[in-house]
């Protein structure tokens, strides 16, 4: 009975059922629109008895996969790896790299900034680190990358999952 | 007094600590998981930060974020609440390592009062009254035999780490006790990664009162008008009051003093509770729960005494401005833990769609939620805690009854129907009940 | 005791009655306008009826419909809240002559309370100090001339129906007396259709005392701790608290025996207020009210008594059981007023979008209003009453301070700003008020 | 911006912005949900830059025209008249007879019945009673018209406001 099309799926911190769905039997108007706001899905169509409803966004230009961040489930502060958002797509992947930790960020060695925006960096090469309770926790890219974003100061308090670098990966 | 306090807790508690550092006029710092990082009272603290996701190991028992948390954000002091880590002797040592005050007793007594054969051993060196059974861990089933043929049946098997009815048998006869035993130990072993097992006598329909107590680092203890937490489902309890109606004004003071005796003893220096088993005018020592209690509102309005402010005041290293004397009984109190649970009792998670609370004269309502909050799966399903108070215990039964009628909660089941049956229950009301009320109901 | 009671207002104070029959285990039957129809409080009654559209003439203030819903829902009695028909004698009378009993004083007594010049008269013979001014209504200008020449300016202009900052007007010399009289007499005609006007003696800078007392039908009366209501705007009160910071326990022994004095003379039979302005020591009686008031939780805290079940057992003929020793300060209470209104603090109507209220120690909040509720344009805009208490004046300013900090209102604009600003105000901290305070902080 | 079919309209007790309109330029999903909902509106359709919505609703089979409901506005109580809801259409038009009083619903003198289902009555015909403090509050049709529903019992307590009647007015 419910026609959809889930053109893109936002990552999920903690797998859950995907909503529409789970409420397909009783379907809850609301809460599709609430989903419809906070993710990217781009239309939705239903169809039941004497109701039809049509509803769209304009798809956003970036066509993107559907992933998970495996990290977040597996646990990222005992495997010391930054926790990450990925989307997917052909040629290159935007992933944005977060706190593995609370703690200070640091962006710079001394006085010298180790990542700026625009730079190319390699597989496993440092950007940055957290230093929790005096232990610096590494943040690097799992593939050739490029810095599209840096999203805080050096030196400033993060919490556990802030967002901290944007960077492309090439899957080329 | 402290600047600034690291809430190291999730909930109706964090909150309530919240609130009391806000009335303190003392910074508040609000720990979340990703599960909670949308919550209404977070944003009730001066500053909230996420120390991991959902799951309490990686979050709230994640004792190195904490600390980070507590650090970067220059706090000077971190309560722990209840549960999680609120009684781990090492995090209570690591705070302090780290220039942190941690708001409870010191970690000596936290891990003291955590081991029940060793407290239960001290307290009757000091001829306290103890529920007669071995002297620490039983080594095997055959010495527990032995033990419970000195005792007589019914004897009970506990598991020396352990709380909640995990680990726990009770045995009639002494064909039943080596079974019991070994599943007790592998049940203690799963649960607390410890398979330390005693032996008890075991008190038939006992009462369960305890005592709360207030001491300061110079050793002044004062204690509190009893609460009665008798009304229990598998060992948690589910309706508790002050004062209890089974208590005359002398067996209040014997056991008061009885506990004031145990916390000096184990030089406990904060606000904590001491466990009795009450069978007519006998009672014994169980244990002391070194940490504030999920029913610390009863006595806040037995009495009018804020106890987190207290604590927090006296972890400060305030002393004791109150007397013995000062601590009367002002009202009588009743909590409901409003849970949300299926027909089975079984904790449920879900989405809280309404939620109307109760109010008016005599209401007390502690509650992390609001409309549209999620009960999480990955922590403990209390929606709610409802306390009422009245001049006399009439008047807060009627009010908890009112309170209930006003509940509206819609998107998960809950047990108010339990705590309505519990308070329209004869004996219930005539005051006469033990441990064995809610099985006995059915 | 009433079998059942139909409780003929709307709001906060109807769920008051309805929470306080509850707990009498006595049946109510809520009454409600058009507009009403939904209100979640109207589901809390035993049973609701509708009296009519949504403009209160039609309904709340509709005699008629009234005592017949009583009738067909076969009541014994009436509880008529405050406002709408609290205080009118023929309300009361018509409710006796059909057999209902009004829970409230007699008719006469009403009526006689509702007469300002008469009953300050009929004190004033008994030597309790009101303030100097005209024996009953004042016949023109000229005369009101002549009696500010006897006591001195400043003067003050009142209406004898009055209320609420209607019909009055504060003369400061001669030459400005015609002209006030006049307008005054004009604002009067048009509120209550009676432009009566008495004269009296102005008291710079006074605070607003009130003793709340009770009263049963064999003539006992006590008297309970006093409410400052001196914290004002436009003559409607804002904030209360109780008991007063200025008021010593000589002068508060005082004013408690003189409202019991009056109370007395005009045989008053169930709880009520008598008011004072008080300047330094001395005070002046101003006016009675014969009904439960809006700030009557800030006594009930105080003393831990509940004066609505009060006045319905006193209604049903109850012997006052308390003695004047059994009334003590237990605490210290603060009450906010939460309002619907826009910057220039006139009442606006709206939707609650959104409405989380605060909880934990030391709060009672009384409201009628739920996420999703209405502001009727047709009724008054108190969203709810926020009291907060504590074991001193301090704690309970301090709750209250962080009660505020947890209210979410959405969807209409809130007085919340304006309590914090009196809470943080230094003369406010400092217990140094006078019914000037609003005006000076600005 | 917002295309709208309002077939037919629900009366309301006090005129108030009807809903959808109010919010055009901010729209709300979920209120128009709830509307549709609540009221007998069978069709939506909103576009708005990137979004599309249509939402349907089977038509009921009688078509009724908008009206309002003076007599609760204009205090029915004084007028001594039943507060009612009318629906006009071409040929008949069913109208509810309300309660005008707090009282006891009569329908019948003694032990007859004086109105029933598919009874014929005459424009200011009597066909029941609110008994409101002895006085008795007469129920009538303003037009030639048929029952076509009785919805209280005889000597049952009502509600100011209560359903009584539902008629058939003969407009031709």
């Amino acid at each position: 009975m419910v026609k959809k099309q889930l053109q893109k799926k936002k990552p999920a911190a903690r797998p859950k059922p995907e909503p529409a769905a789970a409420s397909a039997a009783d379907l809850d108007l609301k809460k599709i629109m609430e989903v419809l706001g906070k993710t990217d899905v781009c239309e939705f169509e239903y169809s039941r008895g004497d109701m039809h409803i049509v509803l769209k966004k304009e798809p956003v230009s970036v066509i993107l996969g559907e992933t998970e961040t495996a990290q977040t489930e597996s646990g990222p502060a005992e495997k010391n790896l930054p926790v990450l958002d990925e989307k997917a797509c052909a040629q290159t992947c935007v992933k944005t790299l977060k706190s593995p930790a609370v703690g200070i960020f640091h962006i710079s060695d001394g006085n010298t900034l180790i990542a700026s925006v625009g730079k190319k960096i390699k597989k496993g090469q440092r950007i940055g680190w957290v230093n929790s309770m005096g232990i610096n926790q590494e943040i690097m890219a799992e593939k050739n990358s490029k810095i599209t974003a840096i999203l805080c100061k050096d030196r400033e308090v993060v919490e556990w999952g802030q967002k901290l670098f944007e960077i492309e990966e090439n899957n080329v | 007094m402290f600047k600034k306090v690291l809430v190291a807790n999730r909930g109706e508690i964090a909150l309530r600590v919240i609130r009391a550092l806000r009335e303190m006029s003392v910074k508040s710092v609000a720990v979340c998981s990703e599960a909670d990082k949308n919550n209404f009272y977070c944003g009730l603290a001066d500053d909230c930060i996420c120390i991991g996701p959902a799951p309490a190991a990686s979050s709230y028992l994640n004792i190195s974020q904490i600390i980070s948390a507590a650090l970067v954000k220059k706090c000077d002091a971190v309560h722990p609440g209840y549960g999680f880590l609120a009684e781990n002797p090492h995090f209570a040592e690591i705070c302090s390592s780290y220039g942190l005050s941690f708001i409870g007793p010191s970690p000596e007594t936290i891990a003291l009062a955590g081991q029940k054969a060793e407290i239960i051993d001290l307290v009757k060196r000091k001829k306290i009254p103890v529920i007669p059974g071995s002297k620490g861990v039983v080594a095997n089933a055959a010495e527990a035999k032995k033990i419970a043929a000195g005792i007589k049946y019914p004897v009970i098997i506990k598991a020396t780490a352990g709380g909640g009815g995990k680990g726990m048998r009770i045995v009639r006869s002494e064909k039943d006790i080596e079974q019991a035993f070994e599943l007790a130990g592998t049940e203690a072993k799963n649960a607390f990664s410890d398979s330390g097992l005693y032996v008890e006598k075991y008190i038939e329909s006992p009462r369960h009162i305890e005592i709360q107590v207030a001491a300061d680092k110079k050793g002044k203890v004062v204690f509190f008008p009893e609460r009665d937490c008798s009304i229990q489902r598998n060992h948690q309890k589910v309706l508790e009051e002050g004062p209890s109606p089974q208590i005359n004004s002398n067996l209040r003071k014997k056991l008061g003093e009885t506990a004031c005796r145990v916390a000096k003893l184990i030089n406990y220096t904060s606000v904590g509770t001491v466990e009795f088993l009450v069978s007519k005018d006998d009672f014994y020592f169980m244990e002391m729960n070194a940490r504030i209690q999920v029913e610390h509102p009863v006595t806040e309005l037995v009495s009018d005494i804020d106890l987190v402010k207290m604590q927090i005041a006296l972890a400060a290293g305030e002393e004791l401005k109150l007397r013995q004397d000062d601590i009367k009984e002002i009202c009588h109190s009743v909590e409901c833990r409003i849970n949300s649970e299926d027909e089975n009792y079984t904790p449920s998670a879900g989405t809280l769609e309404k939620l109307i609370l109760p109010g008016g004269p005599g209401v007390r309502v502690d509650t992390a939620m609001t409309s549209g909050a999620e009960i999480s799966p990955f922590y403990d399903s209390m929606i709610a805690k409802i306390i009422t108070y009245g001049r006399n215990r009439t008047e807060a039964i009627m009010r908890m009854q009112r309170a209930l009628m006003e509940i509206k909660i819609e998107g998960v089941t809950t047990n108010i129907k339990l705590h309505q049956k519990i308070l329209k229950n004869e004996n219930f009301i005539k005051g006469c009940y033990t441990t064995d009320f809610i099985g006995d109901m059915k």
